[in-house]
């Protein structure tokens, strides 16, 4: 695939698929984020990000032995690691049996919303909700950083240019 | 897209029915799917697309980039301040029970509103300034890789 | 030692499925060159693990975790685990914010090198280095 | 306070000391955004640094007893809610973390002022602080997916501030963006192995992890899942093979950012390392142990002198320090390789040793490379004599990188020598020494470029701002009174091994 504008629509088709996918496991909130976000929000970005770098992959040669082997072993631990693991929705399963029914049982009443992924997220596990906000904040203010001032003006000699050489030519 | 007749038409149309539903998603997040972070990414949307068909500087007259600056940060503080507010009632950090100590079931109600408010305003003023920081970038790509 | 039976294999399908779906994603991560591939392949990287998380929360015959309306909770109904969900949508978040910052990246590097391939880049910071040796190595034994 | 009917007992400031570490900076971040003036930006990170690092030594003062905090957020119990569980380790964490952050910030706003355009000012600490705060948060929770996400809080905002020496050589964009695939690979498979942990236990907190996985000793999921925290840290630790992100991101970050990170983040992810090690899975357990010694150890002094032996061929100054860090990274993890108290302690010790040695020395290249204009040998020539007070500082971080006594890094060195005799395992400590050789080496080629050569004439020859020389020489006067005034660092290191080997306490419903 050279072509990065197919990429970036096949990613974004695969992003809708998986959220196809969320919803078949019960997963609403997170099949409407995956939506959002995969399919809506970062294929904008990526085709933002093409019109200002490049449409087309170039070349790639070199060999695929390094990464196959990573790849192979780091799948093979995670089989391994599935071997104990319980049948797919098996109710018996520890996932179910410790803490998950404690959320059914008490948000009714402590939180009395009926979402209890809302109840979850914003009150019981609140607190990791607010450091993902914390993670959208620090990524807008480190786009703002990054992309902040227009390159063009740059090329006609402005006042940037000083900066760009006030730390010497290491 | 000066001459795309039916895109303006369209996206003057839908515009607002997006910002709706965005707002729907926004405070209906604790009954059906949804909350703040979805709310926020259709918000911000809106704002995108009203960009991408008139043009960045209109969306900017509505939508300044100072303005947006400082609501990616009042978002966050939105969300911490609940928590510092119940901090100073001498609950926990984040305890919505303090928002309304007799009945901690509404408090929590309202904590869950207010937290999500603020992830909303984050999370629509970042896409936002993620949006304009890339539309400001003049292209330096040359003809022959388009 | 685990028995492979039928119902075992049929039941840890999904979670090898995702498996592949996530070495191909980090396998794109590692091998591809081009820096928008990489990207791309970290996104599906990402999105097979959240897929791993979410399919251990279903439960067979539940539903999704959201009580009705008017709080009359059916003491039989059967609801999926909620807990992956949530730490999901946070990954999820995490994730789009971590895209976003490296698509940033792309486009100064691109601005900075001209090019979003990585071989070329190496080559450019091979020059640069090159150069620097030659201008500024050999501190040792460099005339006083 | 507010009386409710509802049974309540109102908390004191004194029961919020485990949240406010992190709180006040991050409450800080938005404001200065929100404010967004120059000339404020910079005392309100400095006055939110300060917050901490007070409230950090009041923790540490409380918790040196042996006495656990734990802060509920939200008032919800653990393993229901997240849990703030403050014990003399992570405590100590703290206080390195807000104590580097406290002295590091005047020296920023020296060296930003020269490095980044004006208007870039306030962002630029508002991610300072959200970097900072990452990592207090990431020491103090007890949460393991909350762990995560204070992660990625701190790591997001480093790949910016790396980004940001791109004003000076573009080679640190594609360090940061290394740095980002890598870091993000790295998040994801610790994200993996949580997901296993929770898969085989059902739980998210540490200390209901621990509990839980000492009833499954033999349950496959969790190996797999140990191993893919262990490989996802040691990525953000930068453990030998899996440091090439380090390198160009200490060397091409601005100043004031290289001496943060050289001296947080690592020290940072190696106590999320030894909390995962020890508190949620136990060193009694077969695979930690057969981990630790059979891949930890050889790795760690694979590193050691590998790392080092790259260093002394270095042609730049902050290359040779990134390079020695990751030997430095050896050290630790060979203290904790042992799986002794006294190892431990060495480990922890040497976090707090190390954090403030590397602190001095990348301080010290950011005043030369405000002079000179780069960090290349050749270009420091003579510095020794333009800048003697700075290149005093230098030789002093120099001497506690190298483990001389009377300084703060033979303290480390000796502890761990110690705990390698304790095992009589002597080799080990003969190549502890062996590796300090190599350390003289690249330091004794420094001290020879700054000192033995004289100044080329063109070179600026001003000394270095004052608010740059008296953060050097804090940090400098450390190393030389933590190595000889020990008492305090030992004593804390010691409590914290102690807490640390003695295992995970029982959950805390009780606490606040």
């Amino acid at each position: 695939m050279r072509s990065l504008f197919a990429v970036a629509m096949l990613s974004g088709a695969f992003s809708l698929l998986s959220a196809l996918l969320f919803v078949t496991l019960d997963a609403v909130d997170v099949a409407f984020t995956e939506a959002a976000v995969g399919a809506g929000i970062s294929t904008v970005l990526m085709l933002g990000t093409m019109a200002l770098t490049a449409r087309f992959e170039r070349h790639a040669s070199h060999s695929p032995a390094l990464p196959l082997f990573v790849v192979t072993l780091t799948g093979a631990a995670i089989i391994y690691g599935t071997l104990d693991m319980p049948n797919f929705g098996d109710p018996a399963a520890p996932v179910h049996q410790h803490v998950a029914p404690e959320y059914f049982e008490r948000s009714p009443h402590e939180i009395g919303v009926p979402n209890v992924v809302t109840g979850i997220l914003a009150s019981y596990r609140g607190y990791d909700t607010m450091g993902e906000t914390a993670v959208v904040f620090s990524a807008g203010v480190g786009v703002m950083l990054l992309l902040s001032g227009l390159r063009r003006r740059k090329r006609k000699g402005d006042p940037d240019e000083d900066t760009q050489n006030k730390g010497g030519k290491a | 897209m000066r001459h795309h007749l039916i895109l303006r038409v369209v996206t003057k149309l839908l515009v607002g029915m997006i910002m709706l539903f965005a707002l729907y998603v926004q405070f209906h997040g604790d009954y059906s799917p949804g909350g703040g972070f979805q709310a926020g990414v259709i918000m911000a949307v809106a704002f995108i697309l009203y960009g991408l068909v008139f043009s960045v500087g209109q969306v900017q007259q509505v939508l300044p980039v100072w303005l947006v600056h400082k609501l990616v940060a009042l978002g966050v503080l939105i969300y911490a301040g609940t928590g510092v507010y119940s901090m100073l009632t001498g609950y926990a950090f984040l305890d919505y029970a303090a928002l309304s100590p007799h009945h901690p079931s509404h408090g929590q109600h309202w904590g869950i509103l207010l937290v999500e408010a603020g992830v909303g305003i984050t999370v629509t003023a970042v896409m936002v300034a993620i949006h304009y920081a890339f539309v400001g970038r003049a292209p330096l790509i040359s003809d022959e890789e388009w | 030692m685990t028995e492979f039976t039928l119902s075992f294999i049929v039941g840890h399908m999904n979670y090898w499925l995702f498996t592949l779906l996530m070495m191909t994603g980090l396998y794109i991560v590692v091998d591809k060159g081009n820096l928008v591939k990489k990207i791309v392949g970290l996104n599906m990287f990402q999105t097979a693990v959240f897929m791993l998380y979410i399919s251990m929360g279903k439960v067979t015959g539940g539903t999704a975790p959201i009580f009705p309306t008017d709080m009359n909770i059916d003491p039989e109904a059967v609801y999926s685990n909620p807990l992956p969900h949530v730490l999901i949508l946070t990954a999820i978040v995490v994730g789009i914010a971590t895209t976003s910052l490296g698509l940033a990246l792309i486009v100064r590097i691109r601005e900075e090198y001209h090019t979003i391939e990585e071989a070329l880049i190496q080559k450019i910071e091979l020059e640069k280095a090159t150069r620097e040796i030659r201008e500024f190595g050999e501190t040792m034994g460099g005339p006083e | 306070m507010a009386e409710g009917s509802v049974q309540h007992t109102a908390l004191s400031l004194l029961d919020h000391l485990p949240v406010l570490v992190v709180l006040i900076p991050f409450l800080a971040a938005p404001l200065v955004v929100l404010i967004g003036r120059n000339w404020l930006a910079w005392p309100l990170a400095f006055m939110a640094a300060l917050g901490s690092f007070i409230v950090s030594v009041m923790l540490l003062a409380k918790v040196r007893g042996g006495e656990v905090l734990s802060y509920h957020m939200g008032g919800w119990a653990p393993p229901l809610g997240i849990e703030y569980r403050i014990d003399t380790a992570n405590a100590f964490v703290l206080l390195i973390v807000s104590a580097i952050a406290v002295v590091i910030l005047p020296y920023a706003r020296a060296s930003v002022r020269v490095e980044l355009p004006d208007r870039h000012v306030p962002l630029f600490y508002a991610l300072f602080l959200l970097a900072f705060t990452g990592l207090l948060g990431v020491a103090a929770t007890g949460d393991a997916f909350n762990l995560f996400v204070f992660l990625e809080i701190s790591s997001l905002s480093t790949y910016v501030l790396i980004a940001l020496g791109g004003y000076r050589d573009k080679r640190a964009l594609t360090a940061a963006f290394n740095y980002l695939i890598m870091g993000t690979i790295g998040a994801t498979f610790f994200i993996i192995g949580i997901g296993f942990l929770y898969m085989a236990t059902g739980t998210l907190n540490m200390a209901d992890l621990a509990a839980r996985i000492a009833e499954l000793p033999d349950n496959r999921t969790i190996h797999a899942g140990f191993a893919f925290i262990v490989v996802g840290i040691g990525l953000k630790v930068a453990i030998y093979p899996l440091h090439l992100w380090l390198p160009n991101a200490y060397t091409y970050a601005p100043s004031a950012i290289s001496a943060f990170i050289a001296a947080t983040a690592t020290k940072v992810a190696v106590y999320v390392l030894m909390r995962f090690l020890f508190s949620v899975f136990q060193p009694d357990f077969g695979f930690v142990a057969e981990t630790l010694q059979y891949i930890v150890m050889p790795f760690a002094l694979l590193g050691m002198f590998a790392a080092s032996f790259i260093a002394i061929f270095q042609n730049d100054f902050k290359k040779m320090l990134a390079y020695s860090s990751i030997a430095q990274i050896g050290y630790m993890l060979l203290g904790i390789s042992l799986m002794s108290e006294t190892g431990l302690t060495a480990a922890i010790v040497h976090l707090f040793n190390h954090a403030i040695t590397k602190a001095t020395l990348f301080m010290v290249v950011g005043a030369y490379v405000l002079r000179s204009g780069g960090s290349f040998y050749r270009s420091l020539e003579g510095m020794g004599k333009t800048m003697p007070w700075t290149s005093a500082a230098a030789i002093v971080g120099g001497l506690s990188l190298i483990g001389v006594p009377g300084t703060a890094g033979f303290i480390s060195k000796w502890v761990l020598v110690q705990a390698a005799l304790e095992q009589d395992m002597w080799w080990i400590a003969l190549l502890v020494v062996a590796s300090s050789l190599l350390a003289v080496i690249y330091v004794w080629r420094g001290v020879e470029v700054v000192f033995m050569k004289q100044p080329a004439d063109d070179v600026d020859r001003r000394p270095a701002p004052l608010m740059m020389i008296i953060p050097i020489w804090i940090m400098a006067g450390a190393c030389v009174y933590f190595g000889l005034a020990t008492d305090v660092t030992l004593g804390a290191a010691r409590d914290a091994a102690q807490g640390l080997m003695a295992g995970p306490g029982p959950l805390l419903l009780g606490g606040h």
